[in-house]
């Protein structure tokens, strides 16, 4: 027989830290899959967020950066202005994107930075054990809101990717997920998207993956992720928020 | 008995018993191994010989360590290139209640 | 009179819920006491463990390299802290998980098979109680009743209903150390 | 000790916290200290407390400023890169006279580093790791005790002088656990009427403003002649240290928080081989106790100062000492903590004169260094 | 002098940056420093290079992160308040081993303070104002002229040793204007290749990666033995100072930037008076001239530290006397600036040996603080 | 005759330091002629900036609290969670809120902080001596857009307002201005509703004054209004953004 | 003639001369003075008797530095409160083209 | 040879230009120059102000207390800088906008009605020009041509339309002084 799935080679062979199941891992494959598939290893630089994919470059054999937390749009941005040609992406979980580095994230956008932004959206801090995350839904139980978040003192949900795809700079942004394998080739397809648009120099990209964390959920990867599609979707549903610099039409939950 | 024949090889010491894989084969072909590897995981195995190489189960495996064969179409399977699955157990029964003791706790925390 | 002991096994072994258990007990006998967990990565996967020391005088450092008792839960922690041990201390470890056992010889070294007294027990999350209550046959630290009652603090609350199945672990545990006595490998 | 509970460090600051009264406690997450925000999510908010988990460590200071400026006791807590961004908040606090409580647990680092017990922050912590002239007090506990001890202290403190009051501990003191009891304090009591405060301008008084800029470069040194007169007063009043077989120590170690416990048994060790050895144990980093040691110079042959980083708090003891006997270091650093055995090594050395302590690197090593 | 202009040394700065090859500048305004940005959005652009005002100095210092770790030639400039939003960032980049330059125009604080000229950054720039054990190499100018050479300097160090290089300067250099001539400098010849930089994996090399992160405190300490092993070669090799003077000199100033200018003004009234008094100006803060000033104590009777802070270097200084000789200190602090006639009245005071210098407060006042 | 127009009282004698013309005097006198009418000097504190209303305190005859550049927002937060009954405002400009304080603006404003947050955009940095806003309109030279703000470089004008009635936890949102007397009257009612809203504890409340910056501008106060109606209205059109909770449709231009 | 009468009065030293309320009086009441105060600025003075009271340049003055009054209605103006502006110039010819030279550069700037 | 000397006056009087205009000049005809601004809040409204060194040598200190020559432009100045000129040092001051004049009678006291020049020249904006053209008058220290050339690199290309318009004023500043011998108050 011949083989007809083999791991991406731009994915090392380092066994990955990740708990079972988590996202991450699933993630970083499509990615590194699509810079094979694209030929652009030797062209493209990552940024790693703080958060649990910190290890991301032990993974991924193109050359990385590991920004501080919350910071790794800033980066991003410093990397893509001076090597202008070169494709830049950044890594980066809901904490780090949403929370600490709101900032560096609405104003990479709003500049139309050419650059390609990962959003990893597990609704929890992860690496730091199970906090309440910006995007942690309403009565979630994490480590921080012990009863549930509660609007009074956490406040909600934040949906930074809708309001990112409000910023005339932001030129693709999209939703996707990688809990099945119609998710995977669907994100697999938004990379690609993501990387010729940054190519073409068509400004920034943002790609929200919605994901899972047993650990911090406290659930095996099996009901995360049936937890996910039940819970999560619905406030963040998965598609397609702005395609070429157009918002696209969708009924908000 | 599906009609493409095809196989999967697990990496079973750096398989980390997710069970995302055993969930996404539309054909049951997959299951948790009774033992552990090294990491104390229980890890994938083909129970059946009934894979069609559909590749769900290698799309969804977070930790890329399976790879997937298909019989080519027209041409009959080399030798050379057929891979048996590394592990096949025949009797999954087991009278140890085996908990997945709470998934590995202290992670890296930064 | 101080006692310096180390645990050390893979995260989910429930190492650091034991060196709990046993300086929560040594706390009820008014013994001065300290519990210093490593923490960080090599808890994933890796070996965890924790150092807990028991004390009738006050504790300086809580940090020590040398210790009176090892308790290996796997290989790796046998691996690295064999030499640790203080000469003519004490070394205990899980035979289930340990393939490789000690060689030094100026030590007391017992093998406990506690996978098979937990698939009696028929709970696998016990081992560490098993484990503890053997370790507290050969050295009596602190008191079997102190530790039964630290049990009722250091277990959530949510679990106490977990709380009879741990007793008797710690009980079986105490008593398996005689077979162990007569080595079985 | 029946009515003592064992705890981590971590949670006996936070439930120390709540004893002592803290209106609101403003924190992000950053290991190894997290439990102190989760202990007070769930605790604190039970019992009354504000508790918010914000959006970053700039949030949650300048949070401090304004729940403390409104008069309230106001606290955040952190490790290393997380107070690192918090200091022009700091220099404002401290600038504004604001009292407030301020929470290191040290990691290695530099940069985002390891999560290991470090002491690497002691330059930041004592000499201003932000703008400008200004101090914050700095309280160094030693155990799991004093981690909730010292919470009282510093609200008491930053009441007394409007002036934020840092914690500095290390990782391994926010984890391990020891035997903690809680003393019995009444904050209506202790906290002082703080007319200053921004609480609405009544008919019966002036409006309150809180602020740290005086553009005027006269008003500006005036405000700098009075916190500097403050610092004076600090210096003179609150020096707190702790000393262990000084009385007729050769050679006297000098270390702070978890070291120093490590380098009393050391010591201990010492002199069970016959060397007089003895600990003094700075309880205070800022104000710094000088003079004690100044005064040990008289039959101290040596100084050795341990630390885990590559030698900070040394220059405060240099400075103490000014050359009448040598003064060594003995650090490590990035998360590592140094055993007994080692600075039992290191006395030994010492005591028999031998020339050394941690060579920073060897040649070789620098050579290979310039070549990249 | 006909090549020469007349510019303000912020003006002058910027322009040496564009000179010196810099790729990228990334910063927000901040007075008294903003003509850096505005000079380079005009004169950096037309010529090429990337300015980018951007949204706040945490993003500035992360984006010389990323532009440095590309192998770029990076800068950023601020003021003190901004300059303690860099700290985290300064951090990472001292541990990831990034050259770049990060200027601070130092303002009066603490706090949002006065925009006057000061040195009260002095601890923060020279000790680390970040966590954990790292160093900044710190330029201290005091003219137009050097605002712009040190400007090459910076970044020629930075390359040279992997290390972020920052230039502390003060309001007034920022401000003021003298003649300035640019010397003839060829980026192409001094940039070294950068075999580190993440400019995409060719098939040739292994990738690259920069990171502050090394999570294994074994792997963290040998970080930071690597660093203090290169602080150590660079404390060895690139210490600059200047002296005025001092050969004969009894008194003996020690000021840098603007106040080593004044101080020699000071000393040259003070001969006119029959005193013999010299300036030693240390030109490098980082690494620190401590064995020229201990090489002094030999004619010198007494040291006085002058500086536009509460008495900040004046440690270091008591550092390398160790006790020799008096160390005195005056200061003007939040944002004054002391005139020759204030400095000459001190050499006059410490000259007659007459006890004092500036004392921080009266008793009285102490009290008043205490009452409040 | 009798008066019928006075200075308000709680507007301290103080002469405003700010430029002839300048909006932030106008906002000012406003904000604390409401404070007169619903008579609570003696519950508001308000939150200074830093920006040319850094010293707005100097003003305002309520207890205030000056706070670090782009903080007002938390500062706001730090007060109101400790003191819920009194009444708080955060008084900012458009760098402050829309650029360094970019992360405290918006999570203020998505925990539903119970405050008002007055946010005067005159599409430049007064303070610092005229440098671009994030606010600033494309092609508008300021010092440090010489040739005019260029999206290439800079980015896009950015309509934070617009982004913060989308987020649940914003009760009441709306756009002003002070350049003629209707639209002084106008803002008052604003004011007035948010201050109502805030003690019927409603939640977070932000108030835009598109102002102007003759300085900054290099022009006269009559000339800078002109322009402020004819350039920056038409991107910042007037009008509230959300009322009660309730988006308000309006034609985006 | 207005129907209704009023006047303002206006504190013209700490008026900045910005013209903003001379541009709202629907009146054209007001205008710059040719003299300076002690900060300048040509102020604001009121150049007509026709005011209205309207309030519009009092609203709209950034300094608030005009107090408006207005005839009330009904009952006569009592001496006592009635005030006469305080300074109201006959000719504001001038033969000097006055420059508002550069609006005061370097504010405070932090 | 070194001239220190400090201009001052209200924020839109052009002191700072001023001053930059003889640094400028100094520095054409090789001397050392260094020209120090007040900065912040003083300008607004207040008093701006700079010191202009010119010396033959190098400059250590940009910053002096005592003056050879005070240029003050409005009262404020003159009531904060009178006392700062040396002996025998020359004090002039624009006569327009000082209405309380000097009292030290240790100096050259010149009050200069610049308002009427350049009422004269029909100009407001040069009113600095005429002074500094005094000035020169009085105290050489540099030549006129210098200073009409430094003009253009002082002047922004912009308003090079108005280098004539300067320049007549520094000619009528000078010329003035010849009347200000006789005091005109
Ligand atoms: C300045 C700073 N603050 C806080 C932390 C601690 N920290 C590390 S990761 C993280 C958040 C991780 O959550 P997320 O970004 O959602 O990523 P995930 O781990 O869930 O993938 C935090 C708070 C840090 N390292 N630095
Ligand atoms: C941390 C920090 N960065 C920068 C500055 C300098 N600064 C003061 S005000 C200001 C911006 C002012 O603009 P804006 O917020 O729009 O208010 P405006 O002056 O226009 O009213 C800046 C950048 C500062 N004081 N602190
Ligand atoms: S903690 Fe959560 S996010 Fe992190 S690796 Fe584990 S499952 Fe994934
Ligand atoms: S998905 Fe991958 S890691 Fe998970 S069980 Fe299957 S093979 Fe193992
Ligand atoms: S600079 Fe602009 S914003 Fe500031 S006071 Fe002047 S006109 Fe107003
Ligand atoms: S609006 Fe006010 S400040 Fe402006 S000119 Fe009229 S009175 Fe004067």
């Amino acid at each position: 027989m011949e083989s007809v799935w083999t791991k991406p080679e731009t994915l090392t062979d380092t066994r990955m830290h990740y708990c079972p199941g988590c996202g991450h891992g699933a993630v970083h494959k499509v990615l590194m899959e699509v810079v094979d598939e694209m030929n652009i290893q030797s062209e493209t630089i990552g940024v790693a967020p703080v958060g649990c994919s910190v290890f991301a470059y032990h993974y991924m054999n193109v050359d990385m950066q590991e920004a501080a937390h919350g910071r790794a749009a800033a980066v991003a941005t410093g990397i893509k202005r001076v090597l202008p040609e070169k494709i830049v992406f950044s890594y980066q979980g809901d904490g780090d994107l949403a929370a600490i580095g709101t900032g560096e994230t609405i104003h990479a956008a709003n500049r139309g930075e050419n650059i390609l932004v990962i959003f990893i959206n597990n609704a929890i801090y992860g690496m730091t054990g199970g906090q309440m995350a910006p995007t942690t839904l309403l009565g979630m139980k994490t480590t921080t809101t012990p009863e549930g978040r509660t609007t009074e003192t956490q406040g909600f949900p934040l949906k930074i990717t809708d309001l990112i795809a409000m910023l005339p700079g932001a030129y693709y942004v999209t939703r996707q997920a990688v809990h099945t394998p119609n998710a995977i080739r669907s994100l697999k397809k938004a990379f690609l998207n993501a990387f010729r648009y940054q190519q073409a120099r068509k400004g920034y990209c943002l790609i929200e993956v919605v994901s899972n964390c047993p650990s911090g959920w406290k659930m095996t990867p099996v009901d995360a992720n049936k937890w996910m599609e039940k819970n999560m979707f619905p406030l963040y549903p998965l598609g397609d928020l702005k395609a070429e610099g157009k918002l696209v039409e969708r009924k908000q939950p | 008995m599906a009609s493409v024949h095809g196989s999967v090889e697990i990496q079973v010491e750096t398989c980390k018993g997710c069970e995302l894989c055993v969930e996404a084969c539309p054909q049951d072909s997959l299951k948790l191994s009774k033992e552990i590897n090294k990491l104390g995981y229980h890890y994938a195995v083909l129970i059946q010989d009934n894979c069609t190489g559909c590749t769900n189960c290698a799309l969804v495996c977070p930790d890329a360590v399976i790879t997937v064969y298909r019989e080519s179409k027209g041409k009959t399977a080399s030798a050379s290139k057929r891979k048996e699955p590394v592990a096949v157990i025949s009797n999954v029964k087991s009278n140890v209640k085996v908990v997945l003791d709470d998934v590995p706790k202290g992670k890296v925390s930064i | 009179m101080t006692h310096e002991i180390l645990f050390a096994g893979f995260g989910g072994q429930g190492v650091l819920s034991m060196g709990m258990t046993l300086a929560y007990a040594g706390m009820l006998e008014g013994k001065h006491i300290s519990w210093m967990p490593s923490y960080g990565p090599e808890m994933r996967g890796g070996t965890a463990n924790c150092i807990v020391i028991v004390s009738s005088g006050e504790i300086s450092s809580p940090i020590v390299t040398k210790y009176d008792a090892v308790i290996a839960m796997n290989q790796p922690s046998m691996d690295k802290f064999e030499k640790a041990v203080k000469p003519n201390g004490v070394l205990i470890y899980d035979s289930s998980n340990v393939i490789i056992p000690p060689t030094r010889t100026d030590l007391t070294v017992l093998p406990v098979d506690v996978e098979r007294e937990a698939i009696r027990l028929n709970n696998l999350k016990v081992k560490n109680m098993i484990m503890l209550g053997a370790f507290l046959n050969v050295c009596q630290v602190v008191q079997l009743p102190s530790v039964m009652k630290a049990l009722e603090s250091v277990l959530p609350e949510r679990y106490h209903h977990m709380l009879d199945i741990n007793r008797k672990a710690l009980a079986c545990g105490e008593h398996l150390v005689i077979e162990a006595a007569t080595p079985i490998v | 000790m029946s009515d003592s509970k064992l705890m981590k460090g971590n949670e006996a600051l936070a439930e120390a916290a709540i004893r002592a009264g803290c209106d609101g406690y403003f924190g992000y997450p950053i290991t190894p200290q997290s439990e102190v925000l989760e202990y007070l999510a769930e605790e604190g908010r039970q019992r009354g407390m504000v508790v918010l988990q914000v959006e970053s460590e700039l949030a949650a200071i300048n949070m401090v400023y304004g729940a403390a400026g409104a008069g309230k006791r106001a606290m955040t807590s952190s490790s290393s890169p997380g107070i690192s961004l918090m200091q022009e908040g700091l220099s404002y606090i401290a600038s504004a006279e604001l009292p407030c409580l301020v929470v290191n647990v040290n990691r290695g680092g530099p940069g985002l580093g390891t999560i290991q017990p470090s002491q690497g922050d002691y330059f930041q912590s004592t000499k201003g790791g932000g703008h400008g002239d200004y101090r914050l007090i700095v309280l160094a506990p030693a155990s799991v005790q004093e981690m909730a001890d010292f919470v009282y202290d510093g609200f008491d403190l930053a009441d007394a002088y409007r002036n934020p009051v840092m914690i500095l501990a290390d990782g391994a003191l926010g984890q391990m656990m020891e035997a903690v009891s809680f003393k019995t304090y009444d904050p209506k009591e202790r906290v002082p009427e703080k007319k200053w405060a921004t609480t609405g301008k009544t008919p019966d008084r002036e409006r309150n403003i809180v602020t740290s800029l005086f553009i005027q470069p006269e008003k500006m040194e005036e405000i700098n002649k009075r916190l500097q007169a403050k610092y004076k007063v600090i210096q003179e009043r609150e020096v707190k240290y702790q000393l262990t077989t000084t009385d007729d120590a050769e050679i006297v170690l000098v270390a702070y928080g978890l070291a120093a416990r490590i380098c009393a048994r050391a010591a201990e060790l010492a002199r069970h081989r016959g060397i007089k050895a003895g600990v003094v144990r700075p309880i205070t980093l800022y104000p710094y106790p000088y003079d004690v040691i100044r005064q040990l110079c008289g039959h101290a042959r040596r100084f050795l100062v341990v630390e885990m980083n590559a030698g900070q708090m040394v220059e405060d003891v240099r400075l103490a000492v000014e050359g009448r006997v040598p003064v060594e270091f003995y650090g490590r650093m990035g998360g590592m903590i140094p055993p007994p055995e080692d600075i039992l090594e290191q006395i030994i050395r010492y005591s028999e004169n031998q020339p050394g302590g941690a060579a920073p690197a060897e040649r070789a090593e620098v050579h290979e260094i310039m070549e990249r």
